[in-house]
């Protein structure tokens, strides 16, 4: 059952762990415990998800006409945002993967620039349902049919949370640029960067989702 | 201990492959283009087969992300693996809950 | 006997039966090993054994078949629970924090007491004004929730004579206990001239509730049950009042 | 077995770092402090949910009022249920047990994120003190049984955001626990280790850690909306609106079912360390048990529909998750079987631990033997929601995981602290334990069978001779644990010193000294062989000096080399 030991097989291993133990580093274990996280992040939206496909499948009508409600311009203004976004923090790896450290910051700002860009742009989205009255439990809602309650129940907890993420990516790519600024993440040891760019692509990934199954109803 | 002969495989422990910034924007490139054609998929009018384009452009898109961007590409398989169970898992919640919600 | 009743005590025979034979084999080896291989019977351990392929086989494929067995036995009475027959008369029972409510096909309602033909089938629509709650009739081995905003559906046969409990099975607040019941199975001439009589018969039937036939618990505890059926109303308002009043507030 | 190894560190109970005394605990890194802060916060935990237990089986002594209210013991049952679940049977064995011994046992000086780790301490806390204060603010402790089901738990005046919130929180400590041991599995075994001579604790916790990942996130984002729904009205499960209570149920029991897999595995891994360890030879069918682990939690993803077979979920939907139940036996039974092998031919030291994981194999086979007829749809219809279901899961969490968690404490005790308890005092317990055990829940099955609702204050008279039985049981039940906690606390103050490896185990954690040092090993061990091979070591302790000397011109001194 249990093969007795090639000593071969020892010192690849043995290398391997000891130099893992001593240089007390251990990136692949460190994107493994991020990507972890990710999964539990993207359950967490898939409990939501589910939730969605249920009533969708159950009140399709009500989730169109609710749906009509939304400015598909905005929705894809804010996509493109997110891409962009995600495509600054890719470059920004490497960028700090070729020592350019300064272009590497300066795409990390772009980075918190279109992720405050999509948070202004929700602001006024999510102003002008509360303003027209839809807000759970608000005057124009009480009156809609179960359908739409429901849509806009979904869409204000999907999209808040999301917008969460995103505040959380962003404090999170924040810290990571002070790091980078104090030379504690570099060119050699940039996991941390990495990490954080996991992240925000998740968030990415998230809003991919959300866009077509909130703004393309037709 | 398999995945430490995959990470040799893939090169050295501690340095993950550089791409270069032509890559990246192109596949930006391709998400935009992927965005505006789901925009118009759906301003069409196709009925059901709405939804099917917009979850089939957003599961490309989705898997550009990851691939390109997310360096998934480049991950040892644990990593692929460990995908791979996430989703899987995630798509039985989703059949075994319609087969209540789409039989009764 | 009750067909429904037979299948459900059947397959669980069924299911135990081979249950205890499993469990008296585990348990007879586990001690006697214990005993026959002690450190002063076997001062030798066998380092030999570490595994057998062939009962890794065997003790997989036998317990599937067996687990196979089981599910096919509790699917048949499955089927005979939830295949209606065609003929079943129907009665809509509500639940409602923490009465049950009966109607019959000529719009006749009763709270509580459920008068049934005897020697028929009879289908229920199940549904709740208000949270989840479960009819469950345990002498004719059935339950089915009511849930709000739709209908269960779930059916018996009459076959007997008598007076058989009704419990409320899924917790549903405060008196979640004592949301009980009866039915009462009685000849067809009875029923026929019970459920032919509208309203009038209400406050008697509510009469009875309070007197001898419900009787839910002790005798001692009585006066105490229809203390809390007082304000069982009370807090089923307050209950309501306060969701509707966070509503309005929002 | 040889106790070469000399401790040049001190014991990690004494070790003074950074901070002393009482920061020195809550402020440590140490994967084994943290396991004990872990334990002692369970244990209040675990002592106040019991007390609650039995409170239950007072009032139900006799029927109408005996001691409370229906309102009271509507909160009993409902706190009770969530301490049991979210406070003690799901973090206990791994937060623990796992966090003191995986480590060691995989070679490790410590769990891959170790900050990571004490900071799950911190959020099982907060968890911990959400739930005491929901019983004290607003309309008291939440009243809507563990399983917070729509909408009684919308509308319901009690505390129930703070009970949600406590669970929330509690679901990402153990979300955090399940992370780091993944990584630590994959990441940190040391050399030689491979897969297949990984303990098979460490297989349990492996398994355990994927569920814990990957379910419980769903039951956070779901309570999450209750509280939602209740604080600013968002409709999504309020029938009121629209919302569909069944679909609730679906995401409660998504991870909910899995979640019992959480509490089993852990305690399934034990028994395979226990069981080779007292028999003296290999296990039985070791790989088959490895497997049958991830086996276990794979198909427990698939299987949560059973606890809705009345809920009106379709037909359809019906037949498919019983029929899923039923698969869910087969890797279990591998295991039970593989276990009863192991003792044949075996030499058995018969001692405490071996008698918890006996008792353990017989209540907990009946448990799992009644899930078959919980399982089964037309059985199920009649006893869902009955006594019936209350004595099925009392003997698989108490039975199985509890009684585990008895066995384990017994086990690691001498390594832990590094003392000896009453070897006879504790098996005098035991027995007493499995008597009490049964005739406090052997007599729900019956009931339930009889038809006695669960979470049912009162009850009708016939019952009575029944519920007087099983108060009793709880009564003979309460002397026996009080008897076994006596015994530990007694020898955790004035036990003799424990030797290194009082067990013969087989494992790592033997061939370091008890209690462990620091940094658990002066130089990580080489793996050459399985984990429950008695008859010739498997581990080489200092490679630096044995390795070269044993295996000279194949292995390179200077890579194993450590510090
Ligand atoms: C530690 C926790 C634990 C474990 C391990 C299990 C294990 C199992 N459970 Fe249990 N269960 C609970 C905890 C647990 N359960 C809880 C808490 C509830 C109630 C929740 C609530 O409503 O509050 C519950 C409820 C519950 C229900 C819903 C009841 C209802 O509400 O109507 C069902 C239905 O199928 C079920 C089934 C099973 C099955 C089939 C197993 C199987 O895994 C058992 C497998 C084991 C064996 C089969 C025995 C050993 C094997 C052999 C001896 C080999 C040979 C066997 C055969 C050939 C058959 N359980
Ligand atoms: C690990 C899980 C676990 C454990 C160990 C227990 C242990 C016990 N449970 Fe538990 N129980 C649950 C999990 C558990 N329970 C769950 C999940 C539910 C469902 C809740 C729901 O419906 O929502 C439940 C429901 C439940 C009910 C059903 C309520 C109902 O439906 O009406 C009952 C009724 O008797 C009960 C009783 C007991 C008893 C008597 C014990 C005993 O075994 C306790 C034994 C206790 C002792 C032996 C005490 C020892 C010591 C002392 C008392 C000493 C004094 C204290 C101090 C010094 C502080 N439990
Ligand atoms: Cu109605 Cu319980
Ligand atoms: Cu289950």
């Amino acid at each position: 059952m249990i093969e007795h030991t090639e000593a071969l097989e020892h010192t690849a291993t043995a290398e391997h762990s000891h130099a893992a133990a001593h240089v007390h580093r251990d990136d692949e274990g460190s994107k493994m415990g991020m990507w972890l996280f990710l999964f539990t992040e993207l359950l967490l939206f898939g409990g939501m998800f589910l939730l969605y496909g249920g009533y969708r499948f159950a009140y399709a009508d009500g989730f169109k006409v609710a749906a009509a409600d939304m400015n598909t311009f905005i929705g894809a203004i804010n996509t493109i945002l997110l891409l962009t976004s995600s495509l600054s923090v890719a470059l920004s790896i490497a960028a700090l993967q070729q020592n350019q450290k300064k272009l590497c910051l300066s795409l990390l700002w772009f980075t918190l620039l279109c992720g405050l860009a999509f948070l202004v742009n929700k602001y006024f989205e999510w102003s002008h349902e509360i303003h027209n009255g839809i807000y759970p439990g608000g005057p124009a809602l009480e009156n809609m049919s179960n359908g739409e309650i429901l849509y806009f129940g979904l869409y204000y907890v999907m999209t808040g949370l999301h917008g969460l993420h995103v505040v959380v990516g962003m404090i999170f790519i924040g810290f990571v640029m002070v790091f980078i600024a104090r030379d504690k993440i570099t060119s050699i040891n940039f996991q941390k960067l990495e990490n954080a760019g996991l992240y925000w692509h998740l968030v990415d990934v998230i809003w991919i989702f959300l866009f077509p199954l909130f703004y393309l109803l037709h | 201990m398999e995945q430490t002969h995959e990470s040799r495989a893939f090169g050295t422990e501690n340095h993950s492959h550089t791409v270069g910034y032509g890559t990246y924007i192109m596949v930006w490139l391709g998400l935009v283009a992927l965005t505006a054609i789901t925009v118009t998929v759906a301003g069409m009018h196709l009925g059901s087969l709405t939804l099917l384009a917009a979850l089939t452009i957003a599961c490309i898109k989705t898997s550009l992300v990851a691939y390109y961007f997310m360096h998934v590409k480049f991950d040892n398989m644990v990593i692929k693996v460990f995908i791979a169970v996430c989703l899987l898992i995630f798509l039985t919640f989703w059949i075994l809950t319609f087969s209540d919600l789409s039989f009764r | 006997m009750n067909p429904v009743v037979e299948v459900v005590d059947n397959s669980f025979i069924f299911i135990v039966a081979i249950s205890v034979l499993l469990l008296v084999g585990i348990t007879i080896a586990m001690i006697y090993f214990v005993f026959r291989y002690s450190e002063k019977n076997n001062p030798k351990p066998d380092q030999s054994i570490t595994g057998n392929t062939t009962l890794e086989v065997v003790w997989t494929v036998i317990p599937l078949l067996l687990v196979m067995a089981m599910f096919f036995y509790g699917y048949i009475g499955f089927r005979d629970i939830r295949n209606i027959p065609p003929d079943a008369m129907v009665v809509k029972v509500t639940g409602r924090m923490w009465v049950w409510s009966f109607e019959y096909e000529n719009k006749k309602k009763s709270d509580t007491l459920l008068y049934l033909p005897v020697g028929r089938n009879v289908k229920f629509e199940l549904s709740s004004a208000d949270v989840v709650h479960s009819f469950y009739v345990p002498a004719f081995r059935v339950k089915e929730d009511c849930v709000p905003n739709r209908t269960n559906y779930m059916w018996f046969h009459t076959s007997q004579e008598g007076t058989y409990d009704v419990f409320c099975a899924e917790y549903c607040g405060m008196n979640h206990s004592y949301m009980l019941g009866k039915v009462i199975v009685i000849t067809e001439k009875e029923f026929l001239e019970w459920v032919r009589v509208p309203d009038t018969l209400k406050t008697d039937t509510l009469k009875t509730t309070t007197t001898s036939v419900v009787a839910p618990m002790t005798g001692e505890v009585k006066a105490d049950t229809s203390k809390t059926a007082g304000d069982k109303k009370d807090t089923i308002k307050t209950n309501t009042k306060d969701t509707l009043l966070r509503r309005e507030n929002k | 077995m040889t106790d070469t190894l000399a401790a040049h560190e001190g014991s990690y109970l004494e070790y003074e770092g950074r901070h002393k005394g009482i920061l020195g605990w809550v402020l440590s890194t140490d994967h084994k402090r943290i396991g004990l802060l872990y334990l002692s916060a369970i244990m209040v935990f675990f002592f106040v949910a019991m007390t609650l237990g039995v409170m239950m089986r007072l009032e139900m002594l006799t029927p109408g009022e005996t001691i409370m209210k229906p309102q009271t013991y509507n909160s009993i049952f409902t706190l009770h249920g969530v301490i049991m679940v979210f406070l003690f049977i799901i973090p206990a064995i791994p937060a623990v047990f796992g966090n003191f011994i995986m480590p060691i046992q995989i070679g490790a000086k410590d769990v891959a994120f170790p900050r990571l780790n004490l900071f799950s301490w911190y959020l099982y806390m907060t968890g911990a003190t959400l739930a005491i204060i929901s019983l004290f603010t607003g309309g008291g402790a939440a009243d809507t049984g563990w399983t917070f089901y729509v909408p009684y738990s919308i509308r319901s005046a009690q505390n129930v955001s703070f009970t949600t919130l406590a669970a929330f929180v509690l679901g990402f400590s153990t979300i955090v626990t399940g992370l780091n041991f993944i990584v630590t599995i994959h990441r940190m075994r040391a050399p030689g280790m491979t897969w297949f001579r990984m303990p098979l604790f460490a297989w349990g916790l492996y398994a355990t850690s994927w569920i814990q990942v990957l379910a419980t996130p769903v039951i956070g984002i779901t309570l999450f909306l209750i509280i939602l729904e209740r604080l600013l009205g968002v409709g999504v499960f309020d029938p009121a609106l629209g919302g569909d209570p069944i679909l609730y149920q679906h995401m409660f029991w998504i991870y909910s079912h899995p979640a019992v897999y959480i509490m089993i595995l852990p305690a399934m891994g034990v028994v395979s360390e226990i069981l080779p360890t007292f028999a003296r030879k290999d296990i039985f069918g070791y790989k088959q048990i490895a497997i049958s682990s991830l086996g276990i939690a794979l198909i427990g993803y698939l299987v949560w529909g059973h606890h809705m077979f009345v809920s009106g979920m379709s037909d359809t939907a019906r037949i498919v998750f019983s029929l899923l139940t039923f698969l869910v036996a087969i890797p279990t039974g591998v295991k039970i079987f593989n276990w009863v092998a192991t003792l044949y031919k075996g030499s058995i030291k018969f001692s405490a631990p071996l008698y918890y994981v006996l008792a353990f194999i017989f209540i907990f086979s009946i448990g799992g033997l009644t899930g078959l007829v919980l399982g089964a749809l037309a059985t199920d219809i009649h006893v869902t929601d009955t006594y019936f279901v209350v004595a099925h899961f009392h003997y698989v969490m108490f039975g199985g995981m509890g009684i585990m968690f008895f066995a384990t404490m017994h086990f690691w005790f001498p390594k832990m602290f590094g003392k000896m308890y009453n070897e006879k005092i504790a098996v005098i317990a035991c027995t007493i334990i499995i008597v009490g055990f049964n005739i406090l829940y052997f007599p729900m099955f019956i009931m339930g069978y009889m038809g006695m609702p669960r979470r049912y204050y009162d009850y009708l008279p016939h019952l009575q001779g029944w519920h007087i039985l099983s108060t009793v049981g709880s009564w003979i039940l309460v002397a026996g644990i009080v008897f076994m906690f006596g015994n530990l606390l007694y020898a955790l103050l004035k036990g003799p010193k424990a030797a290194r490896n009082p067990w013969g185990g087989t494992t790592l954690e033997w061939r370091v000294s008890s209690p462990p040092t620091v940094e658990n090993f002066d130089e990580i061990p080489v793996v050459t062989g399985g984990p429950y091979v008695h008859d010739k070591p498997t581990y080489i302790m200092q490679p630096s000096k044995e390795l070269v000397h044993e295996n000279g011109d194949k292995l390179k001194g200077e890579t194993l080399k450590a510090h």
